[in-house]
């Protein structure tokens, strides 16, 4: 994955030699920092073998709600408020939908389908449907707050934003999650054996709930990053972006069907998917032909990787595999 | 003694159950819903029971429920065709290019459109084509096929067009998407005449019948002789005409094609439908499916209706359709489990 | 003896809904026992197992736990008393490795909220060592064989603590070699004064291993005693609760009555048919009306043979020839274009669409040829045809209209058989046709298969680790060794003794080379 | 499952006899709303941008001036097939005057072709080319707003230099007028500057920022951009202020204060054009209202609103009159105070 990543940039590199600077790479650690937090909170859910589609709606969510909220109780301090009471707000809208789902035995795709159009109906119709560009005196300016600055000769200053951070951050206490504590290896766990899961001891509607959670959580702090990179609030962010933040996660090999995931290999998909779109600039390639070569280039990658996936000695007497896993 | 009286009682037990059974099977829970919603709207406004609103619903209706029966026949073979929109987009795409860049006077109209209908027809199945392939032969998995393809069709759609619309068809184009026959809107007689083909083919024909083996059981298909790869692919192939009808349809109704139209909202509600009416692989009616498009464009529209005059009015409907999907979700399970009093038997 | 005793269930019952899954069961294991239990499909063993798991809550009796007395067992009070179950799938994490998978159970217990790594490896190799050193901890369990991943459940069981540990079918998917290893583990665990409950129908291993035999019979105990004073024969009367007419020597067809080897020309002929690394240079004919057997242990090749033959796997190299003209058979599309049917060793997952009605079960070979000339195919016509099979076979249900998990495993079967009856076939290749199924169903699917053959229609090829069976209902033996066809028997010409000895002996000397090659 | 066909087939039956009856009960039986007074609809974008809430004060304003009922309705993101489908749902809802500002100009045509022929007034606003509607209006006409965006543009450019477009998307008619009359203006007048050429932010700011930053890598001598979507400007200026830029490149284009505010006063942006769309509201319905009250517009007619008083009247290609005001505003830091929208 990161070698194919080098590939991808070294090719650009040639035919775009402004594509190779700290600058473009610092562009796109921010451009792509929200959508790791998000892939990150989306990466638990898959492990343990569910579908959730409703983590860019509850980051819409918490983060107008937290904005609307702080506002209106005169808050100005920084991102740090923010941050929590919206990653609380992500929780609690995670928390809702797992204890749906565990007190009924549903799958949580359709679910997360209902919450996808209920959120985004709640900041639209309950908060306000327009953008708010009003942000806190602590806000504003923290779209340029770097820790490393280039001056790159061509257009200026640039850096590294500070929120990566918290993806660093994230991005590490997930790992840990998943690796070093009971409830993670569940998470695997259900993912790879439900049943059995359950026999060994796990209660996999908490499991669940937590992964859920988690993804609310991590959503909402992404939200809140992005709209402070944009520097306004939207009810609707990141509508129509869950397809995508979903196949990075899976182009960084988590299985849809559960059970595998890394924290690295999400980073690296959300970062891949980044570099693949805005490559496409550098390389000349027109807005209208850009959709093109990029469902180009993710068909070629699925069939490669489904391919790759093919031969496996221990299976040969065994039927060829079914890869027929869709929901 | 005592065994007649407990097999008297065994026997009214048994009739209960049927009865429960057959009242709350899925269609009558839809209708009830379908109903219930009706009647509340009508009770709401006046305006809403009108022959009118009733032929914008099943105008509306017939493209996502085209959408949603050809992702729903994809999911019953146990795949998933994302890319019915985008399908639906590229092939009014050919259709619209055919009618607009051909000299007009090479063929006469009739001639004309109904090349550009079969070329759109063509694009479909070609599209379908390419996602069964991808899942049956390439063995990728159908939610990434179909994201991989649904990009590609609209950067084909978007790099042939250049994000420009096309438009100034002949008007019998715009018949099909705005014309009507006895007062029945042109879009839902196609709707109900696919439907109705759709349920020949899924509940009265061989086809139908691999389909819901392929669902199920995908090895034992294999091992049964059901060439399962072929007809995964028929399956997609048809997601892809019935798309490319709903694109039709959507040429028709808009008179104009554009790579964009519906991005936002079709995939999504198509999924909507295929939950809402309970298919799964290996089993689902096709009944359930149109049943399932009507309730939400009822719903829809009798928001838009209840709430002409607020500019909140979408907003409150995404809020609802959100309550509404979780709703049925969880009354459809409770009602599985009263459908099923004994817990499972031990194996 | 009072001191040995480890667990006591006494007038244990269990009903589901109408269902009787136990009436009054009582019974007791030793310290360092192995007690094997055995009864048909539905007798209440599965019920048993998850009464003790905890995974059920018995409507009446008690259960004593070296005295300790208790009315139900929940699942953690069940592992902290020491008893573990071997499920039948080994409930084990295909993605997880084989450290954690043997150590992850346990820390859920000690309630710990972290993994220590180093010393889950560290415990799991020490457990796993006693067992079989040569698994690699660090392995995903998905990439191990049948018998590893038993070893790993094993290993996971012993690692917990476990004084009674419970085995669903645990020889089902293990080679005769691996058998033979889990016996020695499980004679090891009973020296160490563990005790054990072997679930098994495969009688033979049953009398083989147990100290103790416990016989099921419609939630009732019908006998336990020990093994050494039970012989298969009054196993089998127990479990059925009658004479069966099994296949046994005496009861059996003449020599005259099964298809005398002749002249006339093979329906089936394979020659030098390989598929390295399981078969190489297989060569055999099929007459009609014959049914021949080709038997072996488990991985000798026979399985993939079979999937060759019906185009599932492809062979390397080879002929094969149907009524002697040469035939490609490169899917299974051609194998049926050459008349084959197949009948899967894994029924659930290869032979019947779960949740599909009886009738459409059958008609899954034929649906082409079920269609009317419009193409439709009409419900009417697809259930009396599934109704015509039902009552051939007699398939017990109320309607074909039934979903097909409501049969038992036996008529499930009889399901399968009839669709490949309905569809005709020349060449009908059985492979392993009563795995899981209880003998009186077997009696009943191996009379079948003698019919079948008798109509002189079709040849058959059954394939089996099922001694009896094999030689009860096959005119011809063929004996597969590690991938090779080692030697051939016409009905009556050897006995089961020799057989199982001839299947054996050789696999534990000779090729054992040729096998690790 | 037990008799799930017969079950079914019954089912079917049942639906279709259903839906059969529902739509032929209700024309038998409801007869449409009484009218009160005029019932006009405004259906805009997207219900959830800033300048269609600005201009849902325009309509609530006309409505109380004239006493009719004239409400705002849209879909919660831009989007063709919602705009459609509600438009339809309104004609069904027997409103009077239909205000249309479509996202897609040509999707349009057909629902807006069938609500002329229901004896719907159809008004349309930045749609200076559409087919289909009684009248269009325009705050100005679109190649003057152009020019006059280029001229403000070369003036703060020093007349020289390359310079980008932005258009909402490669679909919006006006934008597209503007951004050509744009350049067309510039190939005429001013030779030393060149275009790089025009693209789409799909009335998204993130969309817009991302681009202006790769633009700016891919083409480091930009000296100005032309915005369209109130927007992109925003976009690009960000883009711009944070690579340090502000004072090198020139950032000229629609938008209003909500939006560009904040550059505005930083310099990141240098002038913000627009119109009010408040006013367009409010004037568009008053075509709609004096239509639907039988009188006709004329040229030169003062419309009783600023900027609309003496109204241009131009028949586009398809013969569709299109009402044209001057209300075109600059906003630049010094007077952005002026404008609370």
């Amino acid at each position: 994955m990161g070698i194919l990543l080098l590939v991808i940039c070294a090719v650009v590199g040639v035919f775009s030699p402004s594509f190779i600077s700290f600058a473009t790479l610092f562009e796109m650690v921010r451009g792509s920092l929200a959508f790791a937090i998000m892939g990150l909170g989306v990466l638990p859910v898959l492990i343990a073998g569910e579908v959730n589609l409703s983590f860019c709606s509850v980051a819409a969510f918490s983060a107008f709600a937290t904005h609307h909220l702080l506002l209106r109780l005169g808050y100005q301090g920084g991102i740090g408020m923010y941050l929590i009471l919206s990653g609380l707000m992500g929780s609690l809208a995670g928390w809702v939908m797992g204890v749906i789902v565990t007190r009924f035995k549903l799958r949580v795709f359709p679910v997360s389908l209902g919450f996808w159009m209920f959120w985004y109906g709640m900041n639209l119709f309950v908060i306000s449907p327009i953008i708010n560009f009003t942000l806190p005196p602590g806000l504003v300016g923290y779209y340029s707050r770097y820790i490393v600055t280039v001056q790159d000769p061509v257009i200026g200053v640039s850096g590294l934003h500070e929120a990566i951070i918290y993806l660093l951050a994230m991005a590490l206490l997930m790992w840990f999650f998943l690796r070093y504590t009971m409830m993670g290896r569940g998470l695997y766990a259900v993912g790879g054996n439900r049943e059995v899961a359950v026999r060994i001891g796990y209660n996999v509607g908490k499991i669940l709930t937590i992964a859920l959670v988690l993804s609310g959580a991590l959503s909402g702090i992404a939200g809140v990053i992005q709209c402070s990179f944009y520097r306004y609030f939207t009810p609707t962010l990141f509508r129509g972006q869950e397809l995508s933040v979903l196949t990075a996660v899976v182009i960084g090999g988590a299985s849809l069907e559960g059970g595998r995931g890394s924290v690295l290999g999400t980073i690296l998909g959300v970062f891949f998917i980044q570099v693949v779109t805005r490559s496409l600039v550098y390389l000349g390639v027109k807005g209208e032909y850009q959709q093109f070569v990029l469902g180009l280039m993710l068909i070629i990658f699925f069939v490669a990787s489904s391919i790759k996936r093919k031969p496996r000695p221990e299976k040969m007497a065994k039927l060829e595999e079914d890869t027929q896993g869709g929901r | 003694m005592e065994t007649q009286a407990r097999r008297t009682k065994d026997k009214i037990f048994l009739v209960f159950v049927m009865f429960k059974r057959l009242l709350l099977t899925h269609e009558v829970l839809l209708l009830t819903a379908l109903g219930i919603s009706i009647l509340c709207f009508g009770l709401l406004t006046n305006r809403f029971l009108t022959y009118r609103t009733f032929s914008v619903i099943a105008t509306q209706c017939a493209e996502i429920g085209l959408m949603g029966l050809g992702m729903g026949l994809t999911i019953m073979v146990g795949g998933v065709d994302l890319s019915v929109n985008d399908t639906a987009n590229l092939s009014a795409l050919v259709a619209g290019l055919f009618l607009t860049r051909l000299p007009k006077d090479l063929l006469s109209t009739g001639v004309h459109v109904l090349i550009s209908v079969l070329l759109a027809l063509c694009t479909g199945i070609l599209c379908g084509y390419l996602n069964g392939f991808l899942v049956a032969y390439l063995q990728v998995p159908p939610i990434l096929a179909s994201l991989g393809t649904l990009t590609l069709f609209r950067g084909i759609s978007a790099a042939v067009t250049g994000g420009t619309r096309i438009a100034g068809f002949p008007r019998s184009i715009s018949f099909i998407g705005r014309g009507s026959v006895l007062g029945v809107p042109i879009p839902f007689l196609i709707l109900i005449g696919s439907g109705l083909l759709m349920h020949l083919i899924v509940n009265h024909s061989a086809l139908g019948y691999k389909i819901r083996y392929v669902g199920t059981s995908i090895r034992t298909a294999r091992l049964s002789g059901i060439k399962d790869k072929s007809t995964i692919v028929i399956t997609y192939i048809i997601s892809g005409l019935l798309s490319s009808i709903a694109g039709i349809i959507i040429m028709g109704r808009t008179g104009s094609v554009a790579y964009e139209y519906g991005t936002q909202t079709y995939v999504l509600v198509a999924r909507a439908i295929v939950s809402l009416a309970a298919v799964s692989s290996g089993s689902g009616t096709v009944a359930n499916l149109v049943l399932a498009a009507l309730i939400l464009q009822v719903l829809s529209t009798g928001f838009y209706g209840t709430m002409m005059t607020s500019s909140r009015a979408s907003f409150f409907k995404d809020i609802f359709w959100g309550i509404f999907m979780i709703a049925i979700l969880i009354f459809e399970q409770v009602i599985k489990r009263a459908r099923r009093p004994q817990p499972k038997k031990a194996r | 003896m009072q001191n040995d005793e480890f667990l006591k269930v006494e007038n244990v019952h269990k009903r589901f809904g109408g269902v009787i899954a136990l009436n009054g069961v009582s019974f007791q294991v030793n310290k360092g026992e192995i007690v094997g239990l055995v009864g048909e499909n539905g007798s209440g063993k599965s019920t048993t197992i998850k009464i003790l798991a905890g995974v059920y809550e018995p409507d009446e009796g008690d259960i004593y736990i070296e005295g300790r007395h208790y009315k139900r067992l929940t699942p953690i009070e069940s592992i902290k008393e020491g008893i573990h179950v071997i499920y039948q799938d080994f409930s084990l994490f295909p993605n997880l490795t084989v450290a954690e998978n043997i150590a992850l159970p346990v820390f859920i217990d000690e309630g710990k909220k972290f993994i220590n790594w180093r010393e889950a490896y560290r415990v799991a190799k020490e457990t796993l060592h006693r067992i079989n050193p040569n698994i690699r901890l660090n392995a995903e369990v998905g990439t191990l064989s049948a018998s590893e991943r038993q070893m790993v459940a094993i290993a996971a069981a012993l690692f917990h603590g476990a004084r009674f540990i419970i085995m669903d079918e645990p020889t089902t998917a293990l080679t005769r070699r691996e058998v033979e290893t889990l016996f020695q583990i499980i004679r090891q665990l009973k020296s160490r004064g563990v005790s054990i409950l072997f679930v098994s129908h495969k009688l033979q291993e049953v009398k083989e291993i147990a100290d103790r035999i416990i016989i099921y019979r419609d939630g009732r105990k019908v006998l336990d005693r020990v093994a050494s004073e039970v012989d298969i024969k009054t196993m089998e009367i127990h479990m059925t609760g009658r004479e069966i007419s099994t296949l046994e020597r005496d009861e059996r067809r003449s020599p005259q009555q099964s298809k005398q080897p002749s002249d006339e020309p093979f329906l089936l002929e394979v020659r030098n048919l390989t598929l390295l690394p399981h078969f190489q240079d297989v060569s055999f004919g099929l007459r009609y009306g014959e049914v021949l057997g080709i038997v072996g242990l488990v991985g000798a090749g026979q399985r993939e043979l079979a999937l060759s033959l019906f185009g599932v796997l492809k062979p390397q190299g080879g002929e094969i020839f149907v009524e002697g003209r040469k035939v490609q058979i490169s899917d299974v599309q051609d194998a049926l274009k050459v008349g084959m049917g197949y009948l899967p060793e894994d029924r659930i997952n290869e032979g019947i669409f779960l949740g599909q009605s009886i009738a459409n079960n059958i008609i899954a070979t034929v649906i082409d040829r079920l269609r009317s000339k419009l193409g439709f195919i009409k419900r009417l016509k697809v259930e009396k045809f599934g109704e015509k099979y039902v009552r051939e076979l007699n398939i017990k249900t109320p309607s074909v209209k039934s979903l097909v998990e409501t049969l038992s495993g036996g008529n499930q079967q009889r399901v399968v058989l009839a669709k490949w009856i309905a569809y005709g076939p020349k060449i009908l290749i059985l492979n392993g046709p009563t795995v899981g199924i209880d003998v009186g169903s077997k009696a009943e699917i191996h009379k079948l298969i003698r019919k079948l053959a008798s109509e002189d229609k079709l040849g058959i090829i059954l394939i089996s680790d099922d001694i009896p069976e094999v030689l009860g209902v096959c005119d011809r033996i063929v004996l597969m060794k590690n991938g090779k066809l080692a030697a051939e028997y016409k009905y009556g010409e050897i006995d089961e003794d020799t057989l199982y000895l001839k299947m054996i002996e050789e696999t534990n000397c000779g090729s054992v080379a040729a096998l690790e090659k | 499952m037990e008799g799930k066909s017969r079950q079914s087939k019954v089912m079917l039956a049942i639906v279709l006899v259903f839906i059969v009856a529902l739509l032929l009960i209700p024309s038998f039986g409801v007869a449409a709303a009484k009218k009160r007074d005029f019932t006009i609809g405004v259906v805009v974008k997207s219900v959830a941008f800033n300048w269609f809430k600005r201009m849902e004060e325009g309509i609530k304003k006309f409505a109380e001036d004239y006493g009719v009922t004239a409400f705002m309705q849209g879909p919660p993101i831009a989007d063709s097939a919602q705009q459609i489908a509600i438009i339809e749902q309104l004609i069904a809802q027997g409103v009077d005057a239909l205000v249309i500002v479509p996202y897609g100009v040509k999707e349009h045509e057909m629902v807006q072709k069938e609500a002329m022929d229901r004896g719907i007034i159809v008004i349309t606003h930045e749609a200076a080319r559409t087919k289909y509607a009684h009248f269009d209006v325009e705050a100005f006409i679109n190649e003057e707003y152009g020019a006059e965006m280029m001229r403000q543009l070369a003036a703060r450019m020093g007349y020289k230099g390359e310079y980008v477009q932005f258009v909402g998307s490669y679909t919006n008619d006006s934008h597209n007028q503007w951004q050509d009359a744009a350049r067309a203006y510039q190939e005429a007048n001013y030779p030393e500057m060149k275009c790089i050429g025009k693209f789409e932010t799909k009335e998204d700011q993130a969309i817009g920022y991302n681009i202006m930053k790769d633009l700016l890598k891919k083409y480091p001598n930009i000296r100005g951009v032309l915005g369209s979507a109130a927007g992109d400007v925003v976009a690009a200026g960000r883009a711009i202020e944070e690579a340090g830029l502000s004072d090198k490149i020139a950032v000229v284009g629609t938008s209003i204060v909500s939006y560009a505010g904040e550059l505005l006063r930083t310099g990141a942006v240098d002038l913000a054009m627009c119109w009010d769309p408040a006013l367009a509201g409010y004037v568009s319905c008053l075509v709609a209202y004096k239509l639907l009250n039988g009188e006709s517009i004329t040229e030169g007619m003062d419309l009783g609103v600023e900027g609309y008083n003496n109204i241009k009247i131009i028949k586009n290609e398809h013969g569709v009159p299109v009402i044209y005001g001057q209300g075109w505003i600059l906003i630049d830091a010094s007077n952005m105070d002026k404008y609370n929208f």
